[in-house]
């Protein structure tokens, strides 16, 4: 039975293996680090609290780059999601040469952060840019998306929003999931396409679209190659995002401690934020395969 | 699919042309970077700087035969060699204990599992590179720097949390009634995984290798941190092989194999993205 | 208006299975019609079609005049009750009945109005708070009934809508559609309905009109009656009826001026069973080979005659009682038979063994002949 | 191309015909397909030389190499042999011991063939650290073809280069500019002005706090004023609009075609500034402007990269030996050409101007900054001036100037009590 | 060895739904045992708690005598046919039905040998290469009776199996059904059967015991004659036999030395009907109201007495023609009554309408007496 618990445990011993190998002893390591000033070179020095005390207080940097993440999250997410949830749909049927689509729009996610990507996104949002060139067409004026703090931001949001790839493919998995004769009775009830898809498909793939909200806050949170290859943080740190910030301490600065102080409030930051999500989950996401729904 | 839910897109009255113009025309926005790329590695460094549009003066080969030879000592052949040498264990590793963990969160309860579905979660949630230090001295320990081993191994231990994550997702969207119906056909849970979990995870499990595939393939940092012999090196780190800091750079040629490159991942993600969208669950008994 | 036409439908099926052979059906406004036929006979697949829910491979189909061939299903004002109920998991029963309702911009209360009528109507008004993998197998069927009357259509299409209730639920339910239906019709309002059922009690007493089919052919499409008393052909003679017509091999021979007139008896497992000279009348030159007819309620245990029955022996099988009746599993020579006998009229049955004779009567009156190979009713 | 090459050996037992267990040492670079190519060759003979010793070649470009070295010196799995950068010496080695003290293998190295002013740059509280391989300083390039179109004069002095600017915009339109330079070019001209005016760089050479008074700051910041509101040098922000602020002058557009028509940069880049230049451009030495009565040049040089053993090496005296030979001996100069530079070994110099390796321009910088140097007029930044934090600083602080987003004394007191905590913070 | 036994068995749902309530069951090796109940009364959820699927939230389960209540499913022997099917989607036919034996390592010819009989069984050889989702619902339907048979496990647990079939298919069904479970007791290997069904028909015929539930408890386990003729309570008796019984309030009194003896009578719509004296005997001293029920096939319309039967004059309300009988609905004063009436004894009433009067006989030797509150049978 499925309450057979020593079995489930059995199942999950590697990962606990594997967890307490790999991940929860760097894990400790670098929040006693956080505790140090490290330099690399010479032996951690234990500072207890100052790291956080001094990010805390009187670091005007990480205010900045922390509002900017915070920003960059709360625009790019709800994009990124949105958008590979809507292309998920728009591919999830049978066409001539629908394959040909659905590659083509995972594209730049296997681009990933190459060097084609950094060029190419420079190129679009220059001042003499295809978007510009659009804009230009209904008559907007040339907008410096690099070189203006208050437009720069959205290059990389952009470009996170972009790259969605991964998410749509989630989601198109997802899809599979949804009995046809559900979309059977609705066509019978009267549901258009669009009621459908926000009355069915999407109630119904709740359990995958909060995992993908939650991955991509996670990413969102920790962006970096964005920022860093297009705006490297810049104009006026406009785009320092927090990720950009803990490796300059970390690996330009050589703050190793400082680095993993503020990667904790980082942490700390996503976990009470995905904990949120996790509490709200028991509100919207419905999981058709729970033993008994507990509400 | 069955026939009616064909019927039912088929449906989706209206120009077919229209629809084939809307996502032409997003298509072209997406592939743009790939178009040019492909034409970028037929530019010279000055019309690569200048360009945006992606059709080269002309064609010429050189920058591929070239790039594939690479400024070190050993061609692409070896590079791509050791790329796969690296992605497919850890494909095989990461499906298999990947999913028998989403498989005992999704559907065994046992003591602890809350924390350490929390926990499981909450390592995604610091930055990697803090971790990068930590994790080299544990495999430095170990004694395994400048082999594949610490690319491969924590995979096997189900740490590609998000793998496990999004598995647990899906199963926990799927109802019971075959797994009840197979155990009753005298299924243990070994069996029941196989026979029944497996298949309606098929889209969700062919996601894991496609993603896996792609970002094994593209990980920079890992071989970076842990290979320091040149024969050993993945494409990756290879693609970024000629790019000093003061020398002129043969962007072509970079460009050229940084094309090859992507044909793996390109092809992985067609030849398994018709599977996306073959759930067996999507029809069930109809009436 | 709600005219169903149906002209030369047919369905092939992807893998290339014919399901649906060129069926041409008129379903009256208002109309109430069943269809029955055996399992995989393509009664849903019709529905289906009806309903726009499976493409039409050829033929027309037209709702109140309109060619609805290409339309979508929220286009053809119909309601329709899935054989797996199909309901909504993530809703709960409420909403899943208001679903529908709530799509076309009914007002909120007018929807609790109707949710909570039907969910009266159904006996489930204690289930409308559950999600649906809280309900058993009947509550769901339940509630699926629900989602659809709660609709108002023009056509309602009902796949197999009680077959998970108990007998006494279902009696009341069989009631209560029956009743909503001659409601709507007396209120201007009427609905054409076609009810999938394999329940002969349905489908004699709800249908105004039964449509039997057999892999996807249209048999006959008649009255309850009608179809009881003139079957079209063996097929629909053994399908109407519970327990079914006996069918038997047998020989058409004619009786020599016995009573002056040259009648004709049917040779059934070595007895000769002249046949009444109405029905002789109308198969002069048939052919000798033929099928027999009989259903188990014309065959009586009792001692003396009905009517202008016939006093036959037989060889008892075995016997199943059905309370108030019992199954009677006899042969006449090598011919096997059932008789439907009333539980009092046993008439000395009850002690008898397996093997045991005893003589029974066949009212001829009542029988069916059929041609042995098309299995076209001779009499009609 | 390697297939040809003799190469480094690769580990592991097959990789060696000599007898017995080789002496295997690692040797880790960055770099293009020209370095990796030529280093690979004098590693070879190096090996050749000394039978029994195998290289472990761990080269790469240099995107990673900084946080690969990082993780491995933390980890002491260093190599024996890197090449790093001279800033890295403030950061890795604050105290003089993050890397093997070469003093104590001087009977391998060839230190004669050194200055004392170049070994003096590897030196870190008094542990010799590093050595140069080559040096490098700022020079002014200029277009000649567009100063002709515009009918100017190369500027000589600060006054002309000031000038320069609304004088081209006048003659050859908005969109040309006398200079280009990112801002760090413009921040390290600026502060040439300054050195040269008040005598003083940013960053007091010799401790860790600012050299700059208020007057000097406030100068600093209105020089860097000057070059922008008066057209000489491409603003900031016009540069970030364009594709990146940090994107290099070679792949800008305006600077292909000529319409802007100088650049403040490396010698060492000079080579690759002029491979994009269309055919109409024509790439000239400028003069370095000096203020009259000027006590030193204030232009900015330094080592361009340098090698340096690990402290944990096993085999420091053979990592010092390759040092050397491929610092200071002529087989390996030949070999190594200019790929990591002009050399500042007397020995590699002599054979690269024999065998007449360098080009006229490049020859003609290097020429200019040795006689700077000669004369004492380039002093030896202080170690912590391009230590990424300050730098982020410094930058930070320019920004908001060239964003208008502070006023000048602001600025100045800015990077005068903001500087020095921070220098406290990193030293 | 596989008898059933359970004892106190309790259930409760997570959202605190109590569906079972104490129930305690012994069901004999090899007994054919079916469940009958109202829709939602725990059928399915004691079937489930059977084999295993459900966790039994109080009392004990035993198989063969071992306590089984934390025993995974394939560790009791059972096979077990889903109400909702619960096919394999990814499965062919073929591999639906073989995918038990082969887990169990059975050789790949005699699989495919027991395979085909199953198919044989079941009428569906010809689907064995087709997918779920390309079966209708009777069909799907066999396949889940297929994947049961094929296993030959010590308890089949049987959820309604034959819902979805027609009554034809539906009849033979049953029979090979019960064959089977005949052959297997005498090959030596008898198999425990729980069979679901809400058919009376099956009930009755192929139960060699029932048992009646309602809301989670038990209301009375027997052989169907005996739940037929002796019900434990009011509940019982209308829900076995179709129509249903008549039950109606009435009253008792007392009849003072009509014939010397003093008897008692039942007080109905203003009717008085004496009770025969054997049923009389039992009933002395019992409260005045209590609940009487006859059943419709003990109410003829003949116009001569059936043994001791008694004449009462009753109101015609409607007749529903079922082909070889009537259901006849008749008021006696207020009260509403069904009589089920032979087509053929009809007797004149076929020419009377609604609200005509008609002498019925009523056979007081089968009424029952049941308790006005609890419903009890007065006369057990
Ligand atoms: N998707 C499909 N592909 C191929 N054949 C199909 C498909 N769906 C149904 N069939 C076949 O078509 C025939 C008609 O099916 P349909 O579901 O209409 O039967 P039905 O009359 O409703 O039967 P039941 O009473 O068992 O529900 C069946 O033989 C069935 O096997
Ligand atoms: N998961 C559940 N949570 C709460 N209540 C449930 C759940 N499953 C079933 N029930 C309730 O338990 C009762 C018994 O359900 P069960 O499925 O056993 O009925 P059943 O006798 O099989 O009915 P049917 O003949 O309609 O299939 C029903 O009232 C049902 O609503
Ligand atoms: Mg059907
Ligand atoms: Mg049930």
């Amino acid at each position: 039975m499925y309450e057979n618990k020593k079995l489930g445990f059995l199942f999950v011993l590697p990962f606990l293996l594997g967890v307490l190998l790999f991940k929860l002893f760097p894990f400790v390591m670098s929040l006693a680090l956080s505790f140090t000033q490290y330099d690399i070179i010479n032996p951690p020095e234990f500072v207890g609290l100052d790291n956080y005390r001094e990010l805390a207080t009187q670091d005007p940097l990480f205010r900045k780059s922390l509002g900017v993440t915070l920003l960059f999250a709360m625009l790019a997410v709800p994009l990124r999601v949105g958008f590979a949830l809507f292309i998920a749909h728009v591919l999830n049927f049978r066409m001539r040469g629908i394959n040909f689509f659905r590659s083509a729009f995972y594209l730049p996610s296997i681009l990933g952060g190459s060097i084609a990507v950094a060029v190419l996104w420079r190129f679009i949002f220059s001042q003499h840019g295809l978007v510009n060139i659009a804009l230009g067409k209904f008559g907007i004026e040339p907008i410096s998306w690099l070189a203006d703090e208050h437009f720069s931001m959205w290059t990389i949001v952009l470009l996170f929003t972009w790259q969605f790839g991964s998410a749509m493919v989630i989601f198109l998995a997802a899809l599979q999931n949804v009995p046809i004769a559900l979309y059977e009775a609705a066509e019978c009830d009267g549901a258009s396409k669009r009621q459908q898809f926000f009355r069915i498909t999407v109630p119904l793939i709740t359990p995958v679209i909060f995992f993908n909200m939650i991955m991509q806050m996670v990413h969102a949170f920790q962006e970096f190659n964005g920022p860093y290859m297009i705006t490297e943080g810049g104009p006026l740190s406009s785009t320092y995002v927090l990720a950009l910030y803990i490796y300059d301490q970390s690996f330009r600065f050589f703050n190793l401690g400082y680095g993993a102080a503020l990667s904790w409030v980082l942490f700390a930051l996503v976990a009470a934020l995905s904990g949120l999500s996790f509490w709200s989950s028991r509100y919207w996401v419905f999981y058709a395969g729970e033993k008994e729904s507990k509400r | 699919m069955s026939g009616a839910s064909e019927l039912i897109l088929v449906r989706e009255r209206g120009r077919p042309w229209l629809r084939y113009l809307a996502l032409g025309a997003v298509a072209i926005v997406m592939l743009y970077p790939l178009l040019w790329l492909v034409g970028a590695s037929f530019k010279s460094n000055t019309e690569i700087y200048t360009e945006i549009g992606f059709w080269p003066a002309h064609f010429d080969f050189g920058a591929y035969a070239k790039g594939w030879k690479t400024s070190t000592e050993y061609t692409f052949a070896t590079y791509f060699l050791n790329s796969f040498l690296i992605t497919i264990p850890r494909i095989v590793v990461t499906v298999i204990s990947c999913v028998l963990v989403a498989y005992a969160f999704a559907r065994f309860e046992f003591w602890g599992k809350k924390l350490l579905f929390s926990v499981m979660v909450g390592t995604m949630m610091l930055p990697l590179i803090i971790l990068r230090l930590p994790q080299y001295l544990v495999f430095k320990e170990v004694g395994w720097l400048d082999s594949y081993l610490p690319l491969i191994v924590p995979s096997a231990f189900a740490t590609d949390t998000f793998f496990v994550f999004m598995l647990v997702q899906f199963l926990r969207g799927i109802p019971r009634d075959m797994e009840e119906a197979a155990q009753i056909d005298g299924c243990n849970a070994l069996q029941l995984l196989w026979h029944i979990i497996v298949p309606l995870l098929k889209p969700a499990i062919i996601s894991v290798i496609v993603f896996q595939f792609i970002w094994t393939m593209n990980d920079f940092m890992g071989p970076l941190i842990y290979l320091s012999t040149v024969e050993k090196y993945p494409v990756s780190l290879a693609l970024k092989m000629s790019i000093g800091a003061t020398e002129e750079v043969e962007w072509a040629s970079v460009i050229a194999i940084s094309v090859l490159a992507l044909v793996p991942s390109v092809t992985v993600f067609f030849l398994a993205q018709k599977h996306f969208i073959e759930g067996a669950t999507s029809s069930g008994v109809k009436g | 208006m709600a005219h169903l036409s149906l002209k030369k439908i047919e369905k092939v099926y992807p893998n290339g299975f014919k399901a649906v052979h060129g069926v041409d059906l008129e379903v009256q406004d208002g109309e109430f019609m069943v269809f029955v036929g055996p399992s995989g006979c393509a009664k849903s697949t019709l529905l289906r079609m009806i309903a726009g829910l499976e493409t039409i491979s050829g033929g027309e189909l037209q709702i109140g005049g309109r060619r609805v061939n290409d339309l979508a299903p929220k286009q053809r004002g119909i309601a329709m009750v899935f054989q797996n109920y199909a309901l909504y998991p993530h809703m709960k029963v409420y909403d899943n009945l208001a679903f529908g309702l709530k799509l076309a911009g009914t007002p909120k209360a007018e929807v609790d109005q109707r949710v909570r009528q039907a969910a009266q109507l159904l006996e489930m008004e204690h289930l409308l708070d559950r999600y649906p993998k809280q309900l058993s197998g009947g509550q769901a069927q339940r509630v699926a009934v629900g989602r659809a009357i709660v609709k108002k259509p023009e056509v309602f299409l009902f796949d197999e809508p009680l077959s998970n209730l108990d007998a006494k639920l279902r009696a009341s339910m069989r009631v209560r559609l029956t009743e909503l239906h001659r409601t709507l019709r007396e209120s201007g309002q009427p609905a054409t309905v076609i009810y999938v059922t394999h329940d002969q009690v349905e489908a004699m007493t709800m249908g105004q009109r039964i449509c039997v089919l057999k892999d996807g052919v249209i048999q006959q499409v008649d009255t309850p009656t009608a179809l009881y008393d003139r079957p079209a052909n063996a097929f629909v003679a053994s399908f109407i009826g519970s327990p079914e017509m006996n069918i038997l091999e047998a020989q058409l021979q004619a009786i020599g001026g016995d009573a002056g007139e040259d009648g004709l008896a049917v040779l059934l497992g070595g007895q000769r069973l002249p046949l009444p000279p109405a029905k002789a009348a109308r198969l002069r030159g048939r052919a000798a080979a033929i099928k027999f007819g009989l259903r188990p309620e014309h065959i009586s245990a009792q001692a003396r005659p009905q009517g202008d029955s016939l006093a036959v022996p037989a060889t008892l099988r075995f016997m199943e009682h059905m309370g108030s009746e019992v199954f009677v599993h006899l042969s006449i020579g090598d011919q096997p038979l059932t008789a439907r006998v009333p539980a009092d009229q046993l008439n000395g049955l009850a002690d008898k063994r397996r093997g045991d004779s005893h003589l029974f009567h066949l009212q001829m009156a009542c029988a069916h002949l059929f041609d042995a190979d098309t299995g076209a009713n001779l009499l009609l | 191309a390697s297939s040809l090459l003799p190469g480094c050996s690769p580990t592991g037992p097959d990789g060696s015909a000599s007898t017995g267990a080789p002496t295997v040492l690692r040797f880790a670079w960055w770099g293009g397909a020209s370095r990796h190519e030529a280093t690979l060759k004098a590693v070879a003979a190096f090996e050749a030389a000394h039978p029994g010793v195998k290289i472990k070649c761990e080269y790469m470009g240099f995107n990673g190499y900084l946080e690969r070295l990082t993780t491995q010196i933390a980890g002491g799995s260093e190599p024996d042999l890197m090449q790093i950068n001279w800033a890295w010496l403030a950061m890795f080695s604050k105290r003089g011991n993050g890397f093997a003290d070469l003093l104590q293998q001087r009977q391998h190295l060839a230190l004669d063939q050194f200055e004392a002013e170049d070994v003096q740059t590897g030196m870190v509280a008094g542990h010799l650290n590093a050595l140069p391989v080559s040096y490098s300083a700022r020079v002014l390039l200029w277009n000649q073809a567009a100063f002709d179109r515009a009918n100017m004069a190369l500027p000589k002095t600060w006054e002309e280069l000031f000038a320069a600017g609304a004088l081209m915009r006048t003659r050859l339109g908005p969109q040309a500019y006398p200079l280009d330079g990112e801002l760090y070019d413009m921040m390290l001209l600026s502060q040439s002005y300054v050195q040269q005016k008040h005598g003083t760089p940013y960053v007091d050479p010799a401790s860790p706090r600012v050299a700059m008074d208020f007057a000097a700051a406030l100068d600093w910041v209105r020089t860097y004023r000057r070059l922008v509101d008066g057209h000489v040098a491409t603003p900031l922000k016009l540069r970030a609009s364009l594709g990146g602020a940090d994107k290099a002058t070679e792949q800008q557009q305006d600077w292909v075609v000529g319409n802007w028509a100088g650049n403040y940069t490396w010698d060492s880049v000079i080579g690759l500034r002029a491979a994009t230049l269309d055919k109409k451009q024509r790439l000239v030495l400028g003069d370095y402007p000096t203020l009259p009565g000027a006590k030193n040049s204030g232009m900015f040089g330094r080592p361009t990269v340098m090698l340096a053993v690990g402290r944990n090496s096993k085999n420091a005296a053979l990592a010092a030996e390759l040092l050397s030979y491929l610092l200071t001996s002529r087989e390996a100069a030949l070999i190594l050409g200019r790929t990591r530079g002009v050399p500042v070994a007397k020995a590699q110099v002599e054979v690269l101007l024999a065998a007449k390796k360098l080009p006229p321009l490049e020859l003609q910088a290097h020429e200019q900054i040795r006689q700077q140097r000669a004369a004492g007029q380039i002093a030896l930044p202080a170690p912590l001036f391009e230590h990424a934090r300050l730098h982020k600083f410094m930058r930070e602080v320019f920004e908001t100037i060239a964003y208008g987003k502070t006023g000048d004394e602001d600025a100045a007191r800015r990077l005068i009590t903001e500087g020095n905590a921070l220098l406290q913070r990193i030293k």
